[in-house]
């Protein structure tokens, strides 16, 4: 089992004919993703590969594919159009990998998504995407650090999630899914509604969760594992020697007006009750300790 | 991106918010001409992206031009948290009855826009959250519907009492709203927004952060960088494209990824290291980012040793070495470097260090202790 | 029994002090309604009557008396905004009496109203208002026409709605709850919403269907008449001889591009089965026999 | 309020549409002088708010200046469904490569603005739509997200497959929905959108109508009301504030309430009956609106009897039937007048009418009965 992604997933890919579009439909075809389905306005009626259509709009595209879920390689001027265009055609689940989208763009959407009637799940934006070891990967990430099993791994960065995804994997833990929800102030889908979906799904036993600095999700998420989760959950934050008033690269990653600090965070973690690694190398034996406890 | 306090007053006055006329001097002599048209007591402000200014003796009275000559003397060239005071903004002396805050930021847990009012102007408002929550009146916006008049009507009455200035106020904050939206800002905020003499509202301070991802579609406001503002180091990564933050120690880092970056920069610490800087270098192989990223970490002189901790993922680790050493072959830099990667083709990329000045390390961890001991042997 | 409104109802008058506002304030606390706070901003801290509390705002209203029903009579220009307040302070139920309403800002108003998560009922704008006899008034229905009963009443119109109700009174058919809908081209409750509400309401037998020319409201009640009712419908549709491309009064009341109807709309409830009055007078008598039919 | 093809042409030219610029001719020497500045073949447009004026002989080509004059001398003063023309525009005469329709109107069902494209031009959008529905590409915006790239993308695709007309076509999307939303618009429509004979895409027709009831916020765009287009009687009522529309028959319309005047009209017809008119005299009893209303119903001389059908509601019926009498008493009026009074004190009323050369009906049908026998008497 897994979360958002398996093999149920049809998968259509907005800016396929691009740089990283077209590199990492590649990559994701490779890895068993069921890509059915490019958008290039302009470019419907070609195809991808030779394999994969193209379509003008995602409305095309799941009317010919009936795809359910949309990964989007589009320039930041254009992805908060692009996630609505993937709302409003059908998709269930839009996973927006771009970079740099103003933040008021994502406000508009993210605000806009949670009014439709039928519920469309944005994941990102500024996110590697996600990952269900063995059943399907959408975005960037690299799919032979993963390996099939019962840990889920739910992270605000990219490379950091690959290192611990990796560490768990070396460490003989597979993963069900790991989820790369990104590093901007604004995304669509926040720690609580992974820690929901993993505490759900039966062929996850414990999860791995890493913070980083600012706003106050990681809280949050540490309150909703008190009160609401059963499976075990260990963590990790970033950003412990961040100066305050510093973007960290990612748009999100400021600890602004005192808040935010990666000190605040440990210690919410720590009186929910979660163990938090103080390196990433930590982890796998924080799981392992965790799963033997229970 | 920040920007000075008179350039902000500059947009909240074309936006129709009524602010205190005020004149920008780079000397102390153009300070004193200023002072001289508003004939009366003056305000001179140190221009700097910081707060706190006050306290650090950025802000004086002057009753007099030459009063004014002097007093700008001491405060351009002044040194605050870090930041030359290049600018001082010279503004006409006002009666000030009260004083008052209002600021719009984003809620990121809501993920909503919220605009804060209190009757405790003058000071910080995070210092008023954190001592007197009650005194801030919040009302949170909502983006596609925008800010209504009836949150409009409540905020001002939670300041004011006067039927003028309520209705004065009023105006002000649907014009901050424009500003906050138009804008692509991250903050607009006026504190204090006073009531003057003569009854009248306006905005005594004015500040703008913008948010920097929208300033593709804003060159009007892009042009307004102040680079005076950044260290050299700064401007010089920001015209690279890296993300980078410059620290005071002695270990510079080369990192691929925000998260594992402020992760490194965490283990460096935990294991007794000072890190010289954040530096996302990004995914690539490119020897030209490499060469950048090197020379703008060393510009300082401080760094000692150089830790890369590179997690390869879809980029072959090979590749990535080959364009470490490329780089490397193209300056001149005689200081220990630490290199990490993992992922694919890692054996491969350790073979090709062997032979180099390179030091190869399999994990953070081995890599972080193995920088942190060269650095410590060049103190 | 009755909907929307009955003894439960605890209304907020938003605009008590102005002409009209304060002259019907007057007639429903004379009725019965439960008046339990007026708004009028800047006039927070005084009183209506020596009796009901005057305060700057619906939130305010609300906190203080626990109002759940709000009623405007606050001029066009301010309508939306007062819908959108008494929506945030927690009203559950709006009643917008104000004619000449700009329609793109009801547009916005009740699209906006869909999305919350908390529902809240618009009744109107450019509507009477309502009438449940014998427990709630609420709007500028004259009490006196009306009478309790079992015969639910839903009109766009307002003295229209008043000849109807006085011919039921007349015949001693008296009404579980009279609705005026209003008469916009963009309004918050439909025909839909009351005939579904009607056919849960207990106290309801049968209902009083007045429509006029204009949208196809009617016609879509039609339809949902003959799948989902059980209880009889009786209609009356004004504007026969209407010409076409001309406002009939109410700004919904207009046939264009071909389309809006009399004609059109007493086919669409004839052949949803509903008897369709030729003149008002006619209802009760319809009625009656649709009851005797039962 | 509906405005003229030549006014809504300006409007879109201000925000950006393509337009084929022309000149608007009150007299046929004006409109040969247009012509003559255009210098090829031209087209005389009459100006009238209704639509069918091809039809109706009111769009005609010229070639010369001269025959611009002596079509111009044609369609000025031509009666086109019931109203004059007074002015023409002259247009110059331009290739037309392809026509096609773009309009955006509020879809009442879905309670949402809708945008309605169809590569079928240059008819009504009504014919397209009864005739050949799948010709019609629709999309819906969410008023409170507005109008979204991917619509526009789509749309301008079902309309052309040039890229540069397809390009083009979204920019006049855009400012379409502008103007539709910022002027508060009912209906803002091009027909045809053409491609000329250089390939480019214009609006060679330009039709708006707006809001009545929004029109209070635009005063701009209510200064371009041209009263010609309405009888003189329209002009009067919405001058008194009355709601009113001008019928074929003889019997005079006072009803309170839109509703019930609609469908006193309807029984008026029933029962052999023919309304001279819809009039809503309100709910109240003042003597001066009723005065306003008999005049601007007998002002045609068509009227042969009076209709009053007043439901009472909150007003006393004695009240309203005082304000009648006063109202009467002001004007002469030798007309049979019916009047009906249902509500408080209605008895009281009839009473008061006793005496007078009023006519008392206690019911609608009674009433309505009454004053087409009157009618009749009169014939």
């Amino acid at each position: 089992m897994a979360i958002l992604i398996d093999e149920k997933t049809m998968l259509v890919v907005q800016g396929i004919t691009g740089r990283d579009g077209s590199f990492h439909a590649k990559q994701m075809i490779a890895y068993g993703t069921k890509v059915v389905a490019g958008v290039t306005p302009g470019k419907g009626g070609t195809s991808f590969e030779e394999k994969v259509p193209i379509f003008d709009s995602v409305r095309q595209a799941v009317e010919k594919t009936g795809a359910n879920t949309s990964v989007l390689y589009v320039p930041a001027p254009f992805a908060a159009d692009s996630v609505l265009e993937a709302a409003a055609a059908g998709i269930s689940f839009v996973v927006c990998i771009t970079e740099g989208v103003p933040v008021g763009d994502m406000v508009r959407v993210a605000n806009h998504l949670r009014t439709l009637e039928r519920p469309v799940r944005l994941l990102g934006p500024n996110c590697p995407g996600l990952l269900s070891p063995g059943k399907s990967k959408v975005g960037i990430m690299p799919g032979h650090i993963a390996q099939e099993g019962r840990i889920g791994v739910v992270s605000r960065s990219g490379t950091l999630t690959y290192e611990v995804v990796y560490a768990l994997t070396q460490a003989g833990l597979g993963q069900s899914t790991c989820v790369g929800i990104g590093g901007d102030p604004v995304i669509g889908t926040r720690f609580i509604d992974c820690l929901e979906m993993f505490e759900k799904d039966p062929g996850t036993d414990a999860i791995a969760m890493v913070g980083e600095i600012g706003g106050t999700d990681e809280e949050e998420a540490a309150r909703y594992v008190k009160e609401k989760m059963k499976k075990p959950v260990v963590g990790f934050i970033a950003g412990q020697s961040a100066p305050p008033g510093k973007r960290m690269g990612h748009a999100g990653a400021i600890v602004s007006g005192g808040t935010g600090t990666a000190a605040e965070k440990i210690a919410a973690l720590e009186k929910a009750g979660i163990r938090v690694a103080k390196i990433p190398a930590e982890i796998p034996e924080l799981v392992k300790a965790a799963l033997a406890k229970r | 991106m920040k920007i000075h306090e008179y350039q902000a007053a500059d947009i909240f006055k074309k936006y129709g918010i009524p602010t205190n006329p005020g004149k920008v001097a780079a000397t102390s002599a153009e300070a004193e001409s200023a002072a001289r048209d508003f004939a009366r007591t003056v305000v001179v402000k140190a221009q700097v992206h910081v707060g706190g200014r006050g306290k650090a003796g950025g802000v004086k009275l002057a009753k007099t031009a030459a009063e004014a000559k002097e007093v700008a003397e001491k405060i351009l060239g002044m040194n605050i948290k870090g930041i030359t005071v290049k600018k001082v903004l010279v503004a006409g002396g006002i009666e000030i009855k009260k004083e008052a805050y209002v600021g719009i930021t984003l809620d990121r847990a809501r993920q909503k826009p919220v605009i804060m009012v209190s009757a405790a102007g003058g000071v910080e408002i995070e210092e008023v959250a954190a001592k007197t929550p009650e005194k801030i009146v919040k009302a949170w916006v909502d983006p596609l519907l925008g800010l209504c008049d009836y949150q409009v009507r409540d905020l001002a009455g939670a300041l004011f009492s006067d039927p003028a200035q309520k209705k004065e106020t009023a105006a002000i904050l649907k014009a901050l709203w424009r500003v906050y939206t138009e804008c692509d800002c991250s903050l607009a905020e006026i504190n204090p927004l006073v009531v003057d003499g003569a009854g009248k509202v306006l905005a005594l301070d004015s500040k703008i952060i913008f948010d920097d991802n929208a300033l593709f579609r804003h060159p009007d406001l892009e042009a307004l960088r102040d680079a005076n503002e950044e260290e050299p180091s700064e401007t010089a990564a920001r015209e690279a494209n890296l993300s980078y933050v410059p620290l005071d120690g002695e270990i510079g880092c080369l990192v691929n990824g925000a998260g594992l970056a402020m992760a490194t920069l965490d283990v460096v610490k935990l294991y007794g290291g000072n890190p010289a800087n954040f530096l996302d270098v990004g995914g690539s192989s490119d020897p030209k980012k490499v060469v950048n990223a090197l020379k703008i970490i060393t510009g300082s002189g401080k760094v000692k040793a150089i830790l890369f901790n590179i997690f390869g993922g879809i980029t072959r680790c090979d590749d990535i070495a080959q364009g470490i050493l490329t780089a490397l072959s193209q300056m001149k830099l005689d200081l220990p470097i630490v290199v990490r990667l993992t992922g694919t083709n890692e054996e491969k990329a350790r073979e090709m260090l062997k032979g180099t000045k390179l030091i190869p390390a399999a994990t953070m961890v081995e890599a972080v202790e193995r920088v942190v001991e060269e650095a410590k042997k060049k103190s």
